[in-house]
């Protein structure tokens, strides 16, 4: 029974960090329809300068780590601007150019990483309370999970928020589909994706310090690993959808949980998952029907 | 005649091909000036030149000032509103969601597509993409004049519209081409009859003829640079 | 026999000055990097003790060429092809296990001596005539972990470890071992690619074994200790695992003093005149030694011995080599015949907290004899 | 068999979501006979050449194509069986030349298409088949032109070539004339009246009044979905419904 | 679009290619900086016929992803079941007393099978969606084989060690750097024998069908014809010549470990297929070779003496290869989207006078 309820908690916190991760890639693909293989480096290099910033102002300390995290977001959007300005705006509705482009982002900048941080993960200290564990109904959880499940929560409700509140995810949506069009209406489109690309990479950015927080470590190829979860959270959610992915993420780390546990096949009954929502459902979960 | 909108000397490239090819005309600052041509001879080109979709050379005056350095949303906010020939409908879109994403500046005015469209406002929440042919027609139309707007590039709005709708639009064009001028490509000559006093037209990307509407309609001209027959133009 | 060049370029077989040449074939670039470096730094820290400081052998004009190959098995295949067909006799280095054995593979389709460096996989032993290894195998690490032990017979002893070929072959090894010695076995092997090691923590505080095997590399290891020492793992049972290299030290978080490791070599961990000669070569070039400084210094000093007794032929540089037996910077090792198993001594260590940096601390030297393998293919 | 005919909607029914798009739609068409299909915008037309030609299956009804019942075949099997239309907003392979865009649907005709063992030759009949069909809707001249470079009007007319090239038994044309140049109205209507009195079966919807009524046997009137009335052009363009629905107030 | 390779000219030169490759061994020519020696060392053999297997393999993808249009992040594992395939088999049949020919023959035919109906399966199944689903289904298929792989499933695979390959079964001429000559000679084959058959898939109708199904797959069906099965014949197709590329990289490395089935290594592939430029057949063939020299010997760059003496801002990215080469991938796909071919193409028809045919960005905007 403690052990269903442990693997239940931990699936949840497990869930977050697969949503802070996928909640950037998913703004950014639902919207822009840019699958975005550099999201990874995103999450890396945000990992490692919220790193860099929080060991200096205070190791192991409150302060330190929420310095980090702003960091985080900091640099997560100013990467993911500039990503979009120098490398995905001059590609347009060239959806696979830009795929590929950010393919070769996410080579190069790992390589980078390495030749700057090495390539052994680098431990990282942070506040007490977070390596402590709360007790509830006899299991021990890592109090760490809370805060990722907090953060998750946050980042959802605030990108919610803000394509309920602003036209930005109306432009988008429209110049996906037919940029000239969105132009030829008087709209400078191109404003639109730089700023949703940068929220999505501050959520990345974000997801990155947590990240770190939760393995303890941070590494170069941190980011990367958790992108294709990141992938199949988004597709089994459905493309472009933020609540789907929210609900996958959950799904999927749970699921990962169980099988791992018991049967040590987490990541095959991830794939499996994934194929049967693919053929069963291919728009995903909460993915729109297309006509 | 004043002119609203002076263009000297338009060249476009497409892939390398030269589908404009100094062109010059102005487009009257009342009534409806209308480009006219064989398919293929660069109508749409030329407009889409004069929006900046197109690479473009050539002097192009808009209201005073130059606006051939513009990029396309600049051009747009100046106070030209764009009918695209394919209707350009953003299908993925509610109808709603199209008509406002289209609302620019002061006070656009939502009425007019009630009055000339009534279904539209039914379908509000219907994705545009689902809309039948004439039905994105509609909100294509609906989009440009919602706006207040100096200048209305219009290709071919009557297309795939059933009679009925025809004349609702073309008396639509007719109001709106009282407050602002219009620059029109249309095929059905006698949407041109009932609405232009001036027409443009082009054969292999040049303009070919400049002059009165009623008196190209009903010459050999017609014939001459459209193909048709002057008796099948009266049928 | 070496490969027949159309139109041979350079070493004339035979007259009275032998010309060998060596192709250290290790990661310079790429995951492995670091193992790499120490290997290197090792390698030439040996040749120097080895040869008095010359660098030289008598009668025999050397050759070293270092290649890199990214830690990548391909690539690795590639550049040795090219160092046998250029006539090198000899081919060394090798940090990962899956680039040891495919060149393991290609020395014995080209009968040239094989020096495999830090890989520490079992199969390499006895794989072939042509290989040799230089550093310790996992069977040598559990044997030392089986030393933490009052008594074998009848303990209950869990191996916790990644359910992956390295997972995998820790199991086997402490079965063969500890099993064979009385000790009830049971694995918890975890996904690969799992990221979340609590509900296995749990799992073994349920299970309140006597002794838990730890077995475990790359980037989750932070992760898991965290696991184990929230869920009271190590302040419960005896935890044994391998002290890694000196980035490691401090991965093992807030319980590292709960923890007892077996270790193949820490800076310090001896004090013979190997040790010195390598401490001194190392701080004249600004190195400092690692976990596997010692592999490159042995497998350095094989070098030098199968060269000076076999003068570059492949057969009598490995006749030189069998039963061979040598002082280095660990102490005694001993090449067994059979099956090329480097026999050596290795280490019990703990980490004890130096003003808030973990730091190693000898508790006691396994004698060699005792963590030696059985032989493979036995 | 010759009296069979050649398509019959039997009170054919579509919901989408909430929406009736169509409700009990029934009528035939005898082989080699040709029907107008009029109607407001958003009537149901190309809904209803739709679920013909199977690109969506309707919720209600049958559907018979030459005597068999198609309802639930896909969209392949119905054109294999005979079946042949364009689509309302020009729809060509973009990246391919006119001559290889007919050239595939001549392919598809003559069998052989999918073979990995045939390759297509400059001189082989498909080719011969297409030239003759651009030649036919006075396309010669863009041949070797990427089809997706193509301004409206030749779209238009390149999708008719396809079509000729498949030689289908029933053809249906949605609204083949808009966007094609007053000019060039006559030629195409000619192709389509040879297509017709070369025996096939002919479904058109056309806005262009002057030219259907020239062309059609009978005329089919949809309104909000329904068939609103199916008879001779001169018939239904004396209906007062249909005044009153499709044409505007006629003075 | 095939304007020179299909002109009597361009057969001319594919032959010469092919004839000067297959006279490499014989010569002695030295290009410093690209191959490790003179062209008939064992070093420089090996190190073109491993360019040439992986051209071989990115020429079977670019089936998938240049002809089809579709993005497939699966390939490596076709290759992996090759290489693996054969690995496993000349183990496994090893002890069964047949003769060493025998079993090599046999190894090879069985896992070609393997290879044709793995890939019918993975594909019936990933062509059932299209677009970014179908690269995910693919993407999941190749990651569950490669967790199968790594985790020395039936203590066949070898974990993450691999395999190596069991040289008493092989053909004595195949085996050791003295017959690199050889292996170097079959893998030559093994490219001629991929680009004819890509050659002709291309060329056949269901080839043009296929293209056609990627531009417009409606308008397909409405002809008759069903995209479905010609798509899985191309996938099938391809996945029995990385198959083929798979064992030909067995013999010449005589070992294959788990890195050949990553998602990572289709990714290589994608890369290779985009820097020889999308669509061209030689595109794949050039962007294998000029790859595989690159990613050889970039290493050797970073190692470099020279490159150890910048300051760290240059220093740190030039000596990492893979940093290297994504940056000229991102600069290809960016500046350059015919990759290498594309770039003389455009070049030879300038020369020639004729007009660059390429559309300019604000054009794709409006047609796309
Ligand atoms: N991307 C392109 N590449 C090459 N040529 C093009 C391209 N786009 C259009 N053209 C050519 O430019 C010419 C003009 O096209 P345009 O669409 O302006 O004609 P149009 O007068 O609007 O015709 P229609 O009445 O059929 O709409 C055509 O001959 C067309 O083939
Ligand atoms: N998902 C949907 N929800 C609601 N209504 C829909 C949906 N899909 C289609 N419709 C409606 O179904 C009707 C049928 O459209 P159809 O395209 O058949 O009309 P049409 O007669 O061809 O018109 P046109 O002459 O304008 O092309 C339209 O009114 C359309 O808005
Ligand atoms: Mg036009
Ligand atoms: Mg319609």
């Amino acid at each position: 029974m403690s052990t269903i309820l442990l693997l239940l908690i931990t699936g949840v916190g497990l869930g977050a960090l697969y949503f802070l991760v996928a909640s950037g890639l998913s703004l950014i693909y639902g919207l822009m329809g840019v699958l975005n293989f550099a999201h990874g480096s995103f999450l890396t290099l945000a990992g490692f300068l919220g790193w860099e910033v929080s060991r200096r102002i205070g190791d192991g300390s409150w302060p330190g780590l929420i310095a980090g995290m702003l960091v985080g977001l900091v640099v997560g959007a100013l990467v993911a601007a500039i990503t979009e300005l120098v490398f995905i705006r001059r590609l347009y509705n060239r959806h696979i150019e830009q795929v590929l482009v950010t393919v070769g982002l996410g080579l190069a900048t790992v390589a980078l990483f390495e030749g700057i941080w090495g390539s052994d993960p680098i431990q990282i200290r942070l506040p007490e309370w977070l390596g402590q564990t709360t007790e509830v109904l006899g299991t021990h959880v890592p109090n760490d999970r809370w805060l990722l499940i907090g953060a998750a929560v946050l980042v959802l409700v605030l990108i919610v928020l803000f394509l309920q509140k602003t036209s930005y995810g109306l432009v988008i949506r429209a110049g996906v589909e037919n940029r000239t069009m969105v132009t030829a209406l008087g709209i400078d489109v191109r404003r639109a994706f730089t700023i949703v690309f940068a929220i999505g990479g501050a959520a990345a950015g974000l997801g990155g310090v947590l990240a770190s927080v939760y393995f303890g470590t941070v590494s170069p190829h941190q980011g990367t690993s958790l992108l294709i979860y990141a992938f199949i959270v988004t597709v089994i959610g459905g493309l472009g959808s933020l609540s789907g992915a929210a609900i996958a993420s959950v799904l999927v780390a749970v699921i990962q949980q169980f099988a791992n546990y018991y049967w040590g096949i987490g990541d095959l009954a991830i794939v499996l998952a994934l194929a049967v929502v693919v053929l069963v459902r291919p728009t995903g979960l909460m993915g729109k029907v297309k006509h | 005649m004043t002119a609203i909108l002076t263009v000297r000397g338009l060249h476009a490239r497409i892939a390398g091909q030269q589908v404009v090819e100094d062109v010059s005309f102005d487009v009257a600052a009342t009534g409806v000036t209308a480009l006219l041509g064989r398919n293929g001879v660069g109508k749409s080109s030329t407009i889409k030149a004069l929006l900046g979709l197109y690479e473009r050379t050539g002097e192009i005056t808009f209201d005073g000032e130059r606006i051939d350095r513009l990029m396309t949303h600049r051009v747009v906010q100046r106070g030209i509103a764009y009918v695209p020939e394919d209707r350009e409908v953003f299908g993925q879109l509610t109808v709603e969601e199209n008509l406002r994403l289209a609302e620019r500046g002061g006070a656009p005015n939502r009425a007019i597509v009630g009055d000339l469209f009534p279904e539209l406002i039914q379908r509000a929440k219907q994705q545009a993409g689902t809309l039948s042919g004439g039905q994105q027609q509609m909100v294509s139309l609906s989009r440009a004049l919602m706006n207040d707007n100096k200048l209305l590039l219009v290709d071919e709005p009557t297309k795939g519209l059933a009679p009925l709708i025809v004349g609702t639009v073309t008396k639509a064009l007719e109001a709106a081409a009282e407050r602002t001028p219009m620059l029109l490509v249309e095929q059905n000559l006698q949407v041109v009859r009932a609405l232009a006093h001036t027409v443009i037209v082009l054969s292999g990307g040049r303009v070919v003829h400049t002059g009165p509407a009623a008196e190209f309609l009903d010459s050999d001209l017609v014939h001459r640079h459209l193909g048709v027959s002057t008796d099948q133009e009266a049928a | 026999p070496t490969t027949a060049t159309p139109d041979a370029t350079e070493g004339a077989d035979g007259t009275e000055s032998v010309a060998v040449s060596v192709g250290m074939i290790t990661s310079i670039t790429g995951p492995l990097a670091a193992y790499g470096a120490s290997y290197q730094q090792g390698f030439e820290a040996g040749l120097d003790y080895a040869t008095d400081g010359t660098g030289e052998i008598d009668g025999v004009e050397l050759k070293i060429d270092w290649l890199d190959d990214q830690g990548n098995p391909d690539t690795a295949v590639n550049l040795a092809k090219d160092v046998i067909g250029q006539g090198y006799q000899v081919i060394g280095g090798s940090a990962a296990s899956g680039v040891a054995l495919a060149v393991a593979e290609q020395a014995a389709q080209n009968n040239v001596l094989f020096l495999s460096g830090p890989a520490a996989a079992d199969a390499i032993t006895g794989i072939n005539d042509q290989t040799f290894r230089s550093g310790r195998q996992t069977l040598q690490d559990v044997a030392t972990a089986a030393t933490f032990l009052d008594s074998v017979e009848g303990s209950n002893i869990v191996v916790f470890g990644q359910d992956n070929a390295f997972g995998q072959g820790n199991v086997a090894s402490v079965e063969a071992v500890l099993g064979a010695e009385g000790a009830e076995v049971t694995p918890i092997l975890v996904p690969e690619d799992a990221t979340e090691f609590t509900p296995f923590a749990q799992q073994i505080s349920g299970a309140s074994p006597d002794m838990v095997f730890v077995a475990w590399a790359g980037a989750t290891t932070g992760a898991m200790w965290e696991a184990l020492a929230q869920q009271q793992v190590l302040e419960s049972t005896t935890v044994v695992t391998g002290l890694a290299d000196r980035a490691s030290y401090q991965a093992y978080g807030p319980g590292s003093a709960d923890i007892q490791f077996l270790n193949h070599y820490f800076p310090g961990a001896t004090d013979n005149e190997a040790a010195q000669a390598m401490d001194a070569y190392l701080e004249e070039h600004g190195h400092e030694a690692d976990l596997f400084t010692v592999d490159g210094f042995a497998g350095a000093q094989m070098l030098v011995h199968a060269i000076t007794e076999g003068k570059g032929d492949v057969d009598a540089m490995i006749g030189a080599l069998e039963g061979w037996t040598f002082e280095s910077v660990k102490g005694e090792m001993t090449i067994r015949p059979e099956d090329h198993a480097l026999i050596q001594p290795m280490f019990q260590v703990s980490l004890v907290d130096d003003g808030g940096t973990w730091v190693p601390e000898l508790i006691e030297v396994a004698d060699a004899e005792a963590v030696a393998p059985p032989v493979a293919g036995e | 068999m010759a009296d069979r005919p050649a398509l019959v909607l039997d009170s054919v029914d579509l919901q989408i979501g909430g929406a009736r798009i169509l409700h009990d739609v029934s009528f035939e068409v005898a082989t080699g006979e040709m029907v107008g299909v009029i109607g407001p915008n958003g009537a149901g037309k190309t809904t209803l050449f739709n679920i013909i030609s199977g690109v969506m299956i309707p919720t209600g009804g049958r559907v018979l194509l030459q005597g068999d019942d198609v309802t639930s075949r896909k969209v392949y099997q119905r054109a294999r069986v005979g079946l042949g239309r364009t689509f309302q907003t020009s729809s060509v392979f973009a990246g391919l030349t006119a001559t290889e865009n007919v050239r595939q649907a001549a392919q598809a005709k003559l069998g052989g298409a999918v073979s990995p063992w045939l390759f297509p030759r400059a001189a082989d009949e498909a080719h011969e088949v297409a030239a003759r069909c651009l030649a036919e809707v006075d396309l010669a001249h863009h041949a070797q032109t990427e089809a997706g470079v193509l301004s409206h009007g030749d779209k238009r007319k390149l999708e008719i070539a396809m079509l000729l090239a498949t030689e289908p038994r029933v053809v249906l044309l949605d609204e083949p004339m808009a966007g094609v140049g007053s000019g060039d109205v006559a030629g195409l209507v000619e192709v389509i009246r040879r297509l017709h009195e070369s025996g096939r079966t002919v479904l058109m919807v056309e806005h262009h009044m002057e030219v259907l009524l020239g062309l059609v046997d009978r005329v089919a009137v949809m309104h909000h979905g329904e068939l609103l009335a199916i008879d001779t052009p001169k018939a239904v363009m004396a209906d007062p419904d249909v005044q009153k629905a499709y044409l505007g107030e006629t003075v | 679009m095939r304007t020179f390779f299909s002109s009597v000219w361009g057969k001319l030169a594919v032959g010469a290619a092919i004839v000067v490759a297959a006279l490499l061994p014989l010569l002695n020519i030295t290009i410093p900086g690209v191959l490790p020696g003179p062209t008939y060392t064992p070093g420089a053999l090996s190190v073109m016929a491993y360019a040439m297997l992986i051209a071989a393999l990115a020429l079977s993808y670019h089936l998938i992803f240049g002809v089809a249009g579709m993005l497939s992040f699966g390939h490596a594992m076709f290759f992996a079941a090759g290489a693996y395939g054969l690995g496993i088999l000349l183990k496994l049949l090893a002890p069964s007393g047949m003769p060493s020919e025998a079993v090599f023959l046999l190894a090879i035919v069985i896992t070609l099978v393997i290879a044709l109906v793995l890939g019918n399966l993975v594909g019936a199944l990933a062509l059932r969606v299209t677009g970014i689903s179908f690269a995910m289904v693919t993407l999941a298929f190749a990651q569950a084989a490669n967790v199968m792989i790594r985790r020395n499933t039936g203590g066949l695979t070898g974990g993450e060690e691999g395999v190596t390959l069991t040289v008493s079964m092989v053909p004595d001429a195949l085996v050791g750097v003295v017959n690199t000559r050889n292996l170097y000679w079959m893998a030559l084959a093994i490219l001629v024998l991929v680009y004819l058959a890509s050659l002709w898939v291309e060329r056949s109708r269901l080839g043009h069908v296929v293209v056609a199904a990627r531009e417009n797959e409606l308008r397909v069906t409405v002809l008759g014809l069903r995209p479905y099965h010609v798509r899985l014949f191309v996938f099938g197709a391809a996945a029995v010549l990385a198959a083929v590329a798979g064992m030909g990289f067995m013999l010449l490395q005589s070992s294959a470990t788990p890195r050949i089935s990553t998602a990572d290594f289709t990714l290589t592939l994608l890369v290779i297929v985009v820097l020889g430029g999308v669509g061209y057949r030689w595109g794949a063939i050039v962007g294998g070779i000029v790859y595989t020299i690159l990613d050889q010997r970039l290493a050797a760059l970073a190692s470099s003496s020279w490159i150890a003496d910048l300051p760290a801002v240059l220093r740190i990215p030039l000596s990492e290869p893979l940093f290297i080469l994504g940056m000229l991938f991102v600069l290809v796909v960016m500046f350059a989207p015919g990759g290498i071919v594309g770039i003389t193409h455009r070049l030879t028809r300038r020369a020639g006078g004729k007009r660059d045919a390429k559309a300019p960005e604000v054009l794709q905007d409006v047609e796309a």
